[in-house]
């Protein structure tokens, strides 16, 4: 997919100037509240006729104000999660489901209802009314609702804010299948550091209203003074890897990436598969010589290529792997006391179990099928 | 009398009388000191009003009925009760109407109104369409026309319904069709079939302003009949 | 009971054509007072004030008035009345169709009424999510709008019956009170109380029209109720 | 337009008479119009079909009727009359009083259906929300219920004012067609239709009468747009 | 505060059956989407009545279905925050925020209005309708408008699932604040591990509307299996410490805990000032021996005192420190490799930066004020 936006607009005092492409699988909208997210993504939607200018996907012209084109909600065929749930009051939950099909030719019907109900945990809830569910079951009726519509692109506001973590990590996985695997282009909201890096392909940043980065997650995630100070121990590398076996034993997967070999708990992958790791910076620690008898069982070889200060006594030291750039968020302590500067040679540790699944896009359980 | 200017006559007056009584009102004014407040509605209405109480002094009824219905309950003062004015009904079409009938016995009503209708006011409530069923039956053609009458609710609706061409005949009184240019009289029922028509007035029991004898007298004055007989009424003879 | 219901045939009569007028003056005055409502609720044209005051003009005018414009519009040598007889034989005048007319006339402001209001309720984001899930603005209106509005339909529409019901004035001037054709239950009650002695009568047909329009009133109520316990708007 | 104005003492007085009974039959009703839409929409009592039964009486019945039925009650010798003419010196017969009793009367379901239907549409967390703030159900309804139904409130208001505007039948039967009175606009109109020739003073109060209504309509659209404007409701 | 609850109470197919008592400052309610926290919080309120039950605060009864006592809601003086803000549509902001305040006695109003305006941020809106707002700025105004009610007892129904990092890190330290020093009572709902550790002095852990557990959060929080898979590695030892010093070098502050002492970066609190500290388990590393030349600041001697297997190929340890048990989850080829054993003497090695401001109850910026 190719999402072209250039767009302005004005509500009140507030002003969206946003101007992007994007031709990534998963475009993660991101920036604090206010900073004009769900404006974009209702201008995207065409809920909302822009002041001016043109958004096109994939070469369609959604709208062009210079030409006049202005294409319908309707016609857009775009699925639609919005951060409060908008069920329908009047139909049951089943029904609230199956409304889209109404509108879908059966040709182009590629989700399946019962999988979607078994996804999103609410079998049991399907003869309910909207009024009778509690927030988070609203919001799993609500994306159950915008997928069985086989919409072409998907755009979803903060879709998992009211979930728990359990059922968030329970879509997660959907929801990258759907990325991967569907080709369904998706526009994904959210002011979540892991959701963005665990998802996205491409990133843009939005602040007050405008556009201040935008581009491959991974470059994106690296700059910590893009995310807000809370979550920049959140950021980091992101890391493409490959699946390189399985080790029984211990239930670990051993995957390669070009900083050399990690461990992770066991994947459901095949061998060969292509994984992304995120890495984050306040997990990675700095040695200067290689540790023994210590439970850490990654241990990379690297040099030193880039120091930043960080938030308060902290600096951000980049470590290059052999080619891959990881990572370290160390106190100003810490670096005077192990002398690091550019250059230094040394060891990036990193706990295993910090490689945990929302970290490794890792994909759907087996037995959940779309 | 409850209303506001207790010093004034207050006159329940049927409808189908506002024209003329309103002439001779204003010609009473000297007379009597002071032009007297007229209500204008339905007799029913009015009758029930005074029953219910109504500030009136005077009523004037568009037929016996509900004078007496008033007299019955000892809500006038019988001795001021006056037979005022006649009236007579008459046969009218739209002007451009070609209709042309003598109306006697037996006379072939439902033919002229052939598809149409015969606009009537209520032949069961309102004076002038009782007026004219009781002549139909003394006629005899009653029968003949009584699925093709259309009851208004009042006289002035049929006439209405006549001089929009509505319904090609109606019924109603000589006063009525005499002012009205849009339609023509084509014939008059003959007094003697129906019931006299007549407009009864009396002053209340409960009337206690000092004017309304003088009123009354007025009204009745030969002054009143010449504006009565321009508006069309017949004068009754006092008794 | 036995005093009640021991009409005459003609009483009979008017208390079924009632009900007929009644019921036709409510069912054909829905679609167009859906469509106006709709118009006066979310449109933004020129003479939209123009015609919201048009639409109330029965309720503005003494119902009298508003009979005789009928006759004048609808009456067989009115031009609207003259143009639907020639062209789909529809006759209003003398006829109950014209009562029903007259009826839905005097209705139409309360239906139209009613009905906005519901329509002003409606949350719109919700018809924005059924326009992304593909539904145009028919299917959204047939899916989304009408459900969330019955409520006010159902009120709209009951009001226009109970009207109906009453409606006197204008019905007596536009198609006079013809026995079996015209003479709905007002029309019969008029007659009653316009002569001495004629209390009993109206008041008993008085009471027929108060028994069947408070049936429609509780089954209205019933219905709505059923309506919204489905519902619970949120 | 000095055709239109060229009007008679005794109907200039019919003009403010009416304005006058408009206004006060609106505003007296509209208390315990909001109260027994309160009670129809939030109550559950027994009776309560019953209510609502009576409140649609006087759009069932017959204006006639309606206004005979006063008569026998608000008249001076009826028991509510003499009671209330008696305690408090209210009298109604043949008051302008009377005139705006009926109009009062016949609007009231308009009213209460119209504030009824916005008190449904009213989220009743908001409600739940200002309680846990500390406000009692007096309050939470002078500051959130009430503010919210504004819209209808204000549609209530100007229906019973347009009808109080043409309501002719339960008036003129109630309170007579008194001149400076009780003479409103639809009793001086009926007065015209009633004589030959009257038409075209018909015609000049019909318009008259429409133009006060639709001020008044326009007014109330306006503020309507104003309130909701100001709320937009999310 | 006591909170007394025991109570039961059906909606539909759903029993809520609930006995607990809470003598904490601050109570969290935690448990997955659909268990009954919102319904719970809701009888608490008086929004419910329930079915059968009592519910007392501070020996008030609130709720008594045996002695026919139902306190209406208003009288409650409770403050609540809802899941959906319900702001007043009607009213701007400034009128929103002011509400509770008719309704208060002036002599029992604690809260500033100024203060709270500044605090939220959401000084530029106070003249707008709520509609105009974005999903964050309504929660926070809604947050504002329950606090200025000056109430006794202070629900909150996840009041910060919709706001980002950086609102959320502003606004929790308000919360602990009011935590803390006005003595405010509050009940708080979460189904987020980080936000309950922090901010909890008591846990209620709700599932399928049962109390599943109730106790201090420390105790809750080292019982991992009581949390959500996808957040075990969230939980770990709760310690209570205190400021010792500030080095103002390296912008740190050292904390002294039983488990010996705490590198964190620096607090804006008096040396002797009472922290909360969440070492959360997968940021702890077990080592034999102790490591030299590590980034790693803190590292405490210890003794394995407990071996739980984790989720999957993980296993928890528990080393007491000195009388305080810490919980790493390391791997079972990691616990193999360094032959950990009930009794092995080891070190419990922690990095700094893992004490970002969110475990740690860091309270709030000096210059905000109530
Ligand atoms: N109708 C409106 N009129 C004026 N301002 C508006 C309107 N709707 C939104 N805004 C303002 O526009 C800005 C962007 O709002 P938007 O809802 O797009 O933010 P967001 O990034 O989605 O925030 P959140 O994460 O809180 O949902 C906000 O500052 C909001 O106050
Ligand atoms: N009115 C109702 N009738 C029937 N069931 C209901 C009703 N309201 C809520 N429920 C059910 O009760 C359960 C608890 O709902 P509640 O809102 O308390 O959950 P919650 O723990 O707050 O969840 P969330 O974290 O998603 O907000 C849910 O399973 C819900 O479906
Ligand atoms: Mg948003
Ligand atoms: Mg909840």
């Amino acid at each position: 997919m190719t999402l072209a936006v250039d767009i302005s607009h004005r509500l009140g005092d507030f002003v969206l100037e946003a101007k992007f492409d994007s031709a990534g699988r998963l475009t993660a909208l991101f920036g604090p509240s206010g900073s004009g997210k769900s404006t974009l993504i209702n201008l995207i939607a065409g809920l909302i006729r822009p002041d001016k200018g043109r958004i096109t996907v994939d070469g369609r012209v959604l709208v062009d104000t210079q030409a006049g084109i202005f294409v319908p909600v309707h016609k857009r065929r775009i699925g639609m999660v919005f951060q409060d749930a908008r069920l329908f009051p009047h139909m049951s939950v089943a029904a609230n489901l199956r409304y889209g099909l109404w509108f879908t030719p059966p040709a182009e019907r590629y989700a399946n209802i019962d999988a979607v109900v078994d996804l999103l945990g609410i079998g049991q809830l399907l003869n309910r009314r909207p009024a009778k569910l509690s927030g988070g079951e609203k919001q799993r009726v609500a994306i159950g609702r915008a997928l069985l519509a086989s919409p072409k692109l998907l755009l979803m506001d903060e879709p998992l804010a009211s979930l728990d973590e359990a059922r968030k990590a329970e879509i997660l996985p959907y929801i990258e299948r759907l990325r991967d695997e569907t080709k369904l282009p998706i526009v994904y909201v959210s002011h979540s550091v892991a959701e963005v890096a665990r998802l996205a392909s491409d990133v843009v940043v939005l602040a007050q209203g405008k556009v201040v980065a935008a581009g491959p997650t991974e470059a994106i995630m690296q700059r910590l003074d893009l995310l807000p100070a809370e979550e920049r121990g959140e950021g980091g590398a992101v890391l493409d890897a490959k699946v390189l076996r399985h080790d029984e034993a211990f239930g670990m997967t051993v995957l390669g990436a070009r900083a050399g070999e990690i461990r992770v708990s066991k994947l459901a992958r095949a061998v060969g598969a292509p994984i992304r790791l995120r890495i984050r910076a306040r997990d990675v620690m700095v040695a200067t010589e290689k540790p023994t008898g210590l439970s850490a069982l990654n241990i990379l070889p690297g040099t030193i290529v880039s120091m930043k200060p960080g938030e308060g006594p902290e600096v951000e030291i980049g470590i290059d792997c052999d080619g891959a750039v990881v990572i370290a968020r160390i106190t100003e302590q810490s670096r005077q006391g192990l002398q690091l500067k550019l250059g230094s040679k040394v060891f990036a540790v990193i706990k295993t179990v910090s490689f945990d699944r929302a970290n490794t896009g890792a994909g759907l359980p087996a037995e959940v099928g779309v | 009398p409850a209303h506001a200017d207790d010093s004034k006559v207050t006159v329940f007056a049927a409808a189908s009388l506002k024209d003329a009584l309103d002439a001779v009102n204003k010609a009473c004014e000297k007379k009597v000191g002071e032009a007297a407040t007229i209500s204008y509605a339905a007799s029913s209405a009015l009758a029930k009003q005074i029953e219910g109480g109504a500030p009136a002094d005077v009523f004037v009824s568009a037929d016996l009925d509900w004078m007496k219905y008033l007299s019955d309950k000892k809500l006038t003062k019988p001795e001021t009760e006056v037979q005022l004015l006649g009236n007579q009904i008459v046969l009218v079409a739209p002007k451009d109407s070609k209709a042309k009938v003598k109306i006697e016995k037996g006379f072939d009503l439902a033919k002229l109104v052939g598809d149409g209708k015969l606009a009537m006011a209520d032949v069961k409530a309102v004076p002038a369409g009782k007026y004219g069923k009781a002549s139909l039956d003394a006629l005899g053609v009653w029968s003949s026309v009584e699925g093709k009458v259309a009851q208004a609710e009042n006289v002035r609706a049929a006439l209405k319904l006549v001089s929009t061409g509505e319904a090609p005949l109606g019924i109603v009184y000589a006063t009525d069709a005499k002012a009205d240019k849009t339609v023509k009289v084509v014939g008059t029922f003959p007094e003697d079939s129906h019931p006299p028509i007549i407009y009864p007035i009396a002053q209340t029991a409960d009337s206690k302003d000092k004017d309304a004898p003088a009123f009354l007298k007025c009204v009745e004055s030969p002054a009143a009949a010449k504006i009565f007989k321009e508006q069309g009424f017949t004068v009754l003879k006092k008794k | 009971m036995d005093w009640l219901l021991d009409l005459t045939p003609d009483e009979w009569n008017a208390v079924r054509l009632s009900i007929k007028v009644a019921l036709v003056a409510m069912v054909f005055s829905l679609p167009p007072g859906i469509l106006i409502a709709l118009l006066l609720a979310r449109g933004r044209f020129w003479g939209k004030t123009l015609l919201n005051g048009v639409v109330h003009l029965p309720l503005i005018l003494p119902p009298v008035v508003t009979g005789y414009l009928l006759l004048l519009t609808f009456g067989r040598r009115g031009p609207a009345g003259a143009f639907l007889a020639e062209h789909f034989g529809i006759v209003f005048s003398f006829r109950w169709t014209g009562a029903a007319l007259a009826c839905g006339v005097m209705g139409f402001p309360l239906m139209v009424r009613a009905i906005r209001l519901s329509i002003e309720a409606v949350d719109r984001k919700l018809e924005a999510a059924a326009g992304t899930l593909g539904a145009n603005r028919l299917w959204v209106f047939a899916t989304v709008t009408l459900p969330l509005i019955l409520p006010g339909l159902i009120a709209g529409a009951i009001l226009a019956f109970a009207k109906a019901m009453g409606e006197f004035g204008a019905t007596i001037t536009f198609v006079s009170n013809i026995p079996n054709e015209t003479q709905t239950l007002p029309s019969a009650i008029y007659t009653f109380t316009q002569v001495p002695g004629g209390d009993e009568g109206a008041l008993r047909l008085t009471l027929i029209s108060i028994i069947i329009s408070m049936a429609a009133l509780v089954a209205s109520e019933v219905l709505a109720r059923r309506v919204g316990r489905r519902m619970d708007i949120e």
